[in-house]
């Protein structure tokens, strides 16, 4: 077939990105090498918009054993304990078929990381939608919140922590992001680079079948009115053959076979093999006759680019294969070795004893194109909400109204789909600021969360990026845990328009900046570019998976009140600061100004010191302050408690609204016995943390001083009812 | 006591029974489905999961493995056979409990903690529960919903073979607190023996307050009793 | 009296009534991994003979409309709208 | 010459392959959930002649014999052996 201008086109390739291809084979390629090419060389594979800016990360600490570049990022736990954590993105996939889009996410995230010889032990997941009255709303939210739980469920691995949310910039361009988390031994982590010449390349694993041909192409092109057309590209899942593929690659994991294995993520076949040679520096040949098909007449272009699940890539030492190959019997999987290492630095394929292809592997790696796109700085809000021109609410109202919005409903209709107790180890499920997972057999634990602010960083990108990592340590530290390092999946627009780009860059200049305060390093993510249609970019989303750690499980902390009367303690200053805020946009639809800034040396220490307290065991509950502002924050610890509250009238700030329904980040709320209270307030002054105390905890009703009066379980009926009536 | 789990392909609840089943004390053994003999034990489980991945039918090809034969041979014998979720669903299709397990009539998977009612303590299974004792216990299913017959309804009322019964936290039990639509609110059902306990709900997920409760602990030492 | 009621109520219910059957199937390239266990299974019984099976989804819609072509534009439309997901599935349409 | 084998093989395909469907459908008494929520998801959608719908499982089988009888009879065992549980369900076997 001649390769013309429309075919280059149709795979995703710039003209002058086949130009090089052709400097750097130094002939024209033939369909399969286009087709490879095309493959390694989009976003998804090759981060050509990203890679300039990932860089400037911070992804080493003390904690860190893996940072970014592997399957996942590895964290030490302490005593040959590691945590191998990854989130990703499945957003168009779960667009076009939501169900299967979204369980198929799940699967890949979780062969990232029992890849590296971990055993998952959690799953999370962050999920957009468009506004709820958008027409495809509810088949999306329905079909994705049932694919994550199908997958999640089936093979056997707790779906423990989240988080959903609604605006109508997500209408046509849903995001879905799936984030796994495993333990492994620290002295047993696999990894992705071959090693060794003449070494057996062994495909196990699933069939290869036609599905999800150029997926990863898809997963990097913009959305129009013909994406219908894309749809055959849609794989479906097979959680069952996942599971029989994980059990059968932990037990070959127990010995040393294994010089290195990959998952066939996007791209298949083509990006692990690949991958596995270019971080060996070696060349792999294939012979494409033997690959298990599930099709009749497969051809190599789409051996090589199919993306059927399910399936690795494994590099064995010599000798091995015999006893690798039982394993796989037992577990009824294919187990066929394809192919073998190679000094040529080339990739070859081979078929019907003909050479196929052969590029040389730098060339769809370290030579794959990388871009430093033009980007302009975010032209930032300048007006400010005239809160006195506004039409007043009263602030019941205001609160059931935002308790009652389908943002901040409970959301327990999603996570009573997911089997969080399975494996027996999650000591909190979701509806805390995070779960919390023991380390099987141990008493010390993990938390886990995944945030993102969309609506801060549309406005500000800088201060949203910084913000996000900020909430997640934050959500961490609710729990009890020390948090340790993050993850994180940066779901942007259109990266060839100037203004994305620099909604990109500069999301990663606030959460770099974070980062590096507050020694929370980035040890994995995903980028996933083109999300919107026609033109129209979803707001800037990047989202932040946080692993945190619990020395002593008995140490660990929820937002439940948990005794009747005991003294509430603000930490943190409040400004009052309303832009941005889920009071503007849940009460006035309003959407303007700044979100609100973050002192980072207030929010490490109020951080530590409330761990301090934790470890003093001084503390019965806690709560960061988030969307919703402080009277949202209070409500939430006595939903689902038996106690409320009686809050004091503020002392300082004159605007009620301001005091209740302000965003100032940095802040906790926690509950102390009034024995304490003495050595609360000692270890708090001594670290010159600033707090007030705001009221008492005291039976069934939710007070405030001369305004409002509820029933708490009238909070807890109004904030389970939003999905029942959708 | 020596008990045996026998593993399914895409059994997942298979580690969480033997942990619970050594905290209790039994001699636990984990039986692969291909295997073609048991060990002796006195109790035989077949855990939760979603053996085969719930294709065609849950239970339905667990139910007819090579292994299953060995199990039936055994319940037969007067062993001790407990299925708890899909082990409950496999026990159905292979016909050692009657009636059969839906779809949950939300059509939704249920993860969540229920209160169930014991409502037969004399059996080898319940006797350290007392009578209309009520449980705080996790379900995690797709297919729940119990169904059966008249006949055998009749039977299993008359005979005192039901087990639990999904209730509210007072013991009331209603439509309302029916999570998947079971018949008669039933969780959980014996053969006419009573040697054959098939139950929707976890029991080894309640064997530990620092995870859940201890609810579950007393089926345990029943068996061990 | 009473059974010819019975049966003149018989009569417009049947009137009134049309049957059809819907199949859904996944596309051919679409994995089946149903279908898969379900034919490994059939084999591990012993039906060496089997050479493939694919599972689908299976309706019976009763419609209250006399018209049949109208009837059949009606189960299309539910086709297209909820039965089917027409990315990865195709779907047949019979009277019975 | 290719080709020629090639259509034989095709032929000799086609000789030897039967192919059957099999409905598997609840019995009548049996509650059937899914079709319920697929009954009111229907009217929901606006389709108000819409008086039933009850939901099975369908199963396209591929056999590589050529004696039609025997095939049926390999098709009913299977129904009866695995793919219908019969306390809850009917099936139906039609040659395709
Ligand atoms: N899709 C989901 N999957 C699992 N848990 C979810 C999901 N969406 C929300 N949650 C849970 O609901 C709770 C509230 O979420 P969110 O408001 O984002 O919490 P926070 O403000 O503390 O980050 C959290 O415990 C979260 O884990
Ligand atoms: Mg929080």
């Amino acid at each position: 077939m001649e390769i013309n201008n429309e075919i280059i086109e149709k795979h995703g390739l710039k003209k002058d990105e086949f130009s090089s291809i052709k400097k750097l084979l130094k002939r024209d390629p033939n369909l399969l090498e286009l087709g490879i090419f095309s493959a390694m060389w989009n976003e998804h594979c090759s981060y050509k918009s990203s890679r300039k800016h990932l860089k400037t990360l911070p992804t080493k600490g003390d904690q860190v054993i893996q940072g970014p570049g592997e399957n996942a990022g590895v964290i030490d736990i302490g005593d040959n304990d590691a945590i191998i954590f990854k989130i990703e993105s499945h957003n168009h996939p779960s667009f076009i078929e939501p169900y299967q889009g979204a369980a198929t996410g799940v699967g890949g995230i979780l062969r990232d990381v029992f890849t590296m010889g971990a055993r998952p032990i959690a799953l999370l997941n962050s999920i957009h939608f468009g506004s709820p009255e958008h027409y495809k709303t509810k088949s999306l939210l329905n079909g994705v919140v049932a694919g994550i739980g199908g997958y999640g469920n089936c093979i056997g691995i707790p779906t423990v922590a989240g988080e959903t949310k609604f605006n109508k910039t997500y209408n046509e361009n849903i995001l879905v992001n799936a984030m796994a988390v495993g333990h492994a031994q620290k002295d047993k982590i696999f990894y992705s680079k071959a090693k060794g010449l003449n070494k057996s390349v062994v495909y196990v694993g699933s069939k290869t079948g036609r599905d999800g041909i150029h997926g990863a192409s898809m997963a990097s092109a913009e959305f129009d009115e013909n994406s219908e057309e894309k749809k055959p590209t849609v794989q479906v899942g097979d959680p069952f053959t996942e599971k029989l593929l994980m059990e059968a690659c932990l037990e070959l994991m127990k010995d040393d076979s294994i010089i290195s294995i990959q998952d066939m993520g996007a791209a298949g076949l083509t990006s692990s093999s690949v991958e596995m040679a270019s971080k060996g520096e070696l060349g792999i040949e294939l012979d494409l006759d033997k690959v298990p098909c599930r099709e009749e007449n497969m051809t190599p272009y789409e051996m090589m680019l199919s993306e059927s699940q399910e399936r690795m890539l494994i590099i064995l030492e010599d000798g091995k294969e015999e006893r690798a190959k039982k394993i796989f019997d037992k577990w009824d999987l294919d187990f066929v070795i394809i192919g073998k290492t190679t000094s040529t630095k080339k990739l070859i394929l081979k078929y019907n004893n003909r050479i196929e292809c052969e590029i040389p592997i730098s060339a769809l790696s370290t030579k794959a194109p990388v871009y430093d796109r033009k980007w302009v700085k975010k032209k930032l809000p300048k007006n400010k909400v005239d809160f006195k021109s506004l039409t007043k609410v009263k602030i019941e109202d205001a609160l059931i109204k935002i308790l009652s919005s389908p943002n901040h409903s409970n959301k327990n209709w999603i996570t009573n789909q997911f089997d969080q107790m399975v494996m027996c180890d999650t000591a909190q499920k979701s509806g805390a600021d995070a779960a919390i997972i023991r380390i099987h057999g141990k008493n010390k634990a993990i938390a886990v969360s995944v945030d993102s602010s969309a609506n801060y960083c549309k406005s500000y990108p800088i201060r949203g990026g910084k913000q996000i990592v900020c909430e997640n340590w934050r959500n961490l530290i609710s729990v009890g845990a020390k948090p340790l390092a993050i993850t994180n999946c940066l779901n942007f627009g259109n990266p060839e328009n100037q203004e994305i780009m620099g909604e990109f860059a500069e999301c990663l200049i606030g959460i770099k900046e974070s980062c590096e305060f507050l020694n929370y390093p980035v040890v994995s993510g995903n980028v996933s570019f083109y999300n919107g249609t026609n033109n129209k970019n979803i707001f800037p989303t990047p989202v932040i998976g946080g692993v945190g750690l619990i020395l002593d499980l008995k140490n660990k902390l929820s937002h439940q009140f948990k005794k009747n009367n005991s003294t509430i303690i603000l930490i943190g200053k409040t400004f009052g600061h309303l832009e941005q805020s889920a009071f503007y946009e849940e009460i006035y639809s309003l959407t303007e100004g700044e979100p609100p800034e973050i002192n980072l040396n207030n929010e490490k220490n109020n951080g530590t010191c409330v761990l301090e307290l934790v470890k003093n065991k001084l503390v019965n509950s806690i709560h960061d302050v988030s969307s919703g502002g402080l009277i949202v924050a209070l409500a939430e610890m006595a939903i689902g408690s038996e106690y409320g509250i009686k809050i004091y009238k503020p002392k300082k700030l004159s605007n009620l609204y301001q005091y209740f329904f302000g965003e100032d980040q940095s802040r906790y709320i926690l509950e102390i016995d009034k024995k304490n209270l003495e050595k609360t307030e000692k270890i708090l002054k001594d670290n010159n943390v600033f707090y007030e105390i705001i009221g008492l905890t005291q039976k069934d009703f939710f007070e405030v001083d001369g305004e409002l009066k509820i029933d708490t379980k009238k909070l807890y009926n109004l904030n389970n009812k939003w999905y029942n009536n959708y | 006591m020596n008990s045996s789990v026998i593993i399914f392909p895409g059994s997942n609840c298979d580690r969480d029974i033997a942990v619970a089943l050594e905290k209790m004390q039994f001699k636990n053994q984990m039986v692969w489905h291909k295997d073609t003999k048991l060990p002796k034990s006195d109790l035989i489980v077949i855990p939760g999961g979603f053996s085969y991945g719930d294709y065609l039918r849950s239970g339905a090809i667990a139910g007819k493995s090579l292994i299953i034969n060995e199990v039936i041979k055994a319940a037969n014998d007067g062993c001790l056979i407990l299925g708890i979720c899909n082990g409950f669903q496999i026990l159905t299709e292979t016909g050692l409990l009657k009636g059969a397990l839906l779809r949950n009539k939300n059509l939704k998977f249920i993860n969540k903690n229920v209160n169930i009612k014991v409502i037969n303590n004399k059996s080898n299974f319940t006797n350290k529960y007392k009578a209309n004792q009520i449980l705080d216990i996790n379900i995690a299913h797709n297919e729940g919903n119990y169904f059966t017959n008249k006949d055998h309804l009749k039977k299993l009322i008359q005979e005192n073979l039901i087990a639990f019964k999904y209730c509210d936290k007072n013991g009331n039990i209603n439509d309302d607190n029916n999570p998947n639509g079971s018949i008669e609110n039933i969780a959980g059902i014996f053969n006419e023996k009573k040697n054959i306990l098939g139950m929707m709900p976890h029991p080894e997920r309640m064997v530990d307050n620092m995870i859940s409760n201890s609810d579950g602990i007393n089926l345990f030492s029943s068996l061990m009793n | 009296m009473k059974l010819t009621s019975v049966k003149l109520l018989l009569l417009n219910l049947k009137k009134n009534k049309l049957k059809f059957s819907v199949t859904v199937t996944l596309k051919k390239d679409v994995l089946d991994p149903q279908g898969k266990v379900v034919q490994n299974t059939l084999k591990n019984l012993g039906m060496r003979d089997l050479s493939n099976v694919r599972q689908g989804k299976y309706f019976e819609i009763d419609l209250s409309i006399d018209d049949q072509d109208k009837a059949e534009k009606k189960v299309d439309e539910m086709c297209k709208k909820l039965l089917a997901n027409l990315i990865i599935e195709d779907y047949k349409i019979s009277k019975i």
